[in-house]
């Protein structure tokens, strides 16, 4: 997977605020890479935000590889690993690549432990994954 | 066995409740000597049971209440205590077994970790009554050091 | 006016509850679209109503009982009410003037903070029964405007 | 009152300790001016073991003035106010001097709105009080 993801083009194409107007989650399409960035607990109430964004990039048809950078992501519990289970469902089907980056411990520790970190690797940057 | 400190919360069925429960949860037990780590822990528990009680014991509707106790006991045990009166389960043995879920978008791992992350799990429901979710855990330096 | 989302919680009259008191219902107002400063100031009119029900109503006790009840309405009012089954208010009109205390050692600040900080108190007491004050706010848009 | 605080030995002579293990009171003599150090949230329950420790101190007679440095205190409510006041008195007693420094905008706001800061100066560090 050389050079396919090309961070250049970073247009932020969509963006879903929470109640206290930070940014949720933020989305952005580089060639056929969709990068999903979530910000703040992902928990049942953020699934379901980030769920609704992803499925309907993902069911544009255009998208192949999906990174989810976690770096921003203070706490997750199974609602958070069952979206990411979703995408990643999705992102299988179509032959793509997932990737997650810049879990913290705590994050980390509950990816590990669910074995979320079996189907998907985690990355520390997005930039890892482009040098891959 | 005698309680030092009790707090008991209801609050609507609404997802956005699910946050604040685990953090006042994790607020309460701060007294408790215990570590970040700890509190991570007891955070993702209360929203493994409260997420539960809405999705699956109220089936999301939002006007329902959910039901936490909580108390620290005088052997620096924590039990906390998650009720809702809604649909109940069928066979509670069944619904704790690791990835079984009547959902397919999800998991199946809610009692997993409650069970990975706490001493005791004891689950009482029944069907058209509501279910009730025990955890416990105990915070005594001693027993921490078994622990690491 | 509907209630939006509700909590209501009982917890023991132990000192270390103020703190846990006031960083749940701040915990709860933060669905809320308010500032930080709000909060503040939220979590201020709580310590003290909390912390007059331990040292007043019930003479420090720690084995009482303090509820509070806190809801967001349709009109994003925050209503706040903090009961105890204390010893009461003789005078509460008296109580509430600022710089009156019963005890010397306090500074007889805490209706005059809960009155500067929302928009309506109201104190309802009866000698030997207990005391509940009722605090109100509202947080909409347009009003927030006005306060700036 | 040039030089009467010289901060050469800051020898701690008090600690007191919350439940998290974090120091919440640090007491320092510097020759006849207490320094009080106050960490987390100043209610009743950090009040009543700061009133503790300031009196015990107070009342051995060898304090003049007294630096109360608020910079790590996140909040305060009337129970907070009332122990500085309960030490400005003392100190005002034995002809000393108060000084609050270090008060975040929240914790200052309040210090002003009760009308304490008319009593007690409030300065930004103990350097600036030391260099009156
Ligand atoms: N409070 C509840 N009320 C009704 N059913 C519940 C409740 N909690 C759990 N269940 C049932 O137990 C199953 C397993 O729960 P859990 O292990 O938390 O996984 P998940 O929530 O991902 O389904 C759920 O799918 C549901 O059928
Ligand atoms: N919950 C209560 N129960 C009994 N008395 C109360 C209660 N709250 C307030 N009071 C009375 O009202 C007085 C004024 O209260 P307040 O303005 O908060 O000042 P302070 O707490 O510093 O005394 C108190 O000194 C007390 O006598």
């Amino acid at each position: 997977m050389e050079g396919i993801i090309i961070f250049l083009q970073k247009i932020v194409i969509a963006t879903v605020e929470g109640g206290d107007s930070q940014v949720d989650v933020e989305i952005k399409m580089v060639r056929n890479t969709l990068v999903i960035r979530v910000n703040g607990e992902l928990d049942m109430v953020m699934a379901e935000k980030l769920k609704k964004e992803m499925e309907a990039r993902l069911d544009e048809g255009e998208v192949k590889n999906l990174i989810v950078n976690l770096e921003k992501v203070t706490f997750i519990d199974s609602s958070g690993l069952g979206v990411i289970i979703a995408g990643y469902k999705k992102v299988m089907a179509a032959n793509g690549r997932m990737y997650i980056v810049g879990a913290k411990p705590n994050v980390k520790r509950i990816l590990i432990l669910s074995g979320v970190s079996k189907l998907i690797p985690i990355y520390d940057t997005e930039q890892e994954v482009i040098n891959l | 066995m005698n309680v030092k400190n009790y707090v008991r919360f209801e609050f609507q069925s609404l997802p956005e409740n699910i946050s604040f429960a685990r953090s006042c949860v994790a607020a309460f037990a701060a007294q408790l000597d215990c570590t970040l780590d700890d509190i991570e822990e007891i955070k993702l528990v209360v929203s493994e049971a409260v997420s539960n009680s809405i999705i699956h014991g109220y089936a999301s509707n939002p006007h329902e209440k959910v039901v936490i106790a909580v108390s620290i006991m005088d052997d620096d045990t924590l039990e906390i205590i998650v009720e809702d009166y809604g649909v109940g389960i069928e066979d509670v043995e069944k619904a704790m077994e690791p990835t079984y879920s009547t959902d397919p978008s999800r998991m199946g791992l809610g009692f997993t970790f409650m069970k990975s992350f706490m001493d005791e799990l004891e689950v009482v429901s029944k069907p058209g009554k509501g279910t009730t979710v025990k955890l416990k855990r105990n915070f005594a330096v001693a027993n921490k050091e078994a622990y690491a």
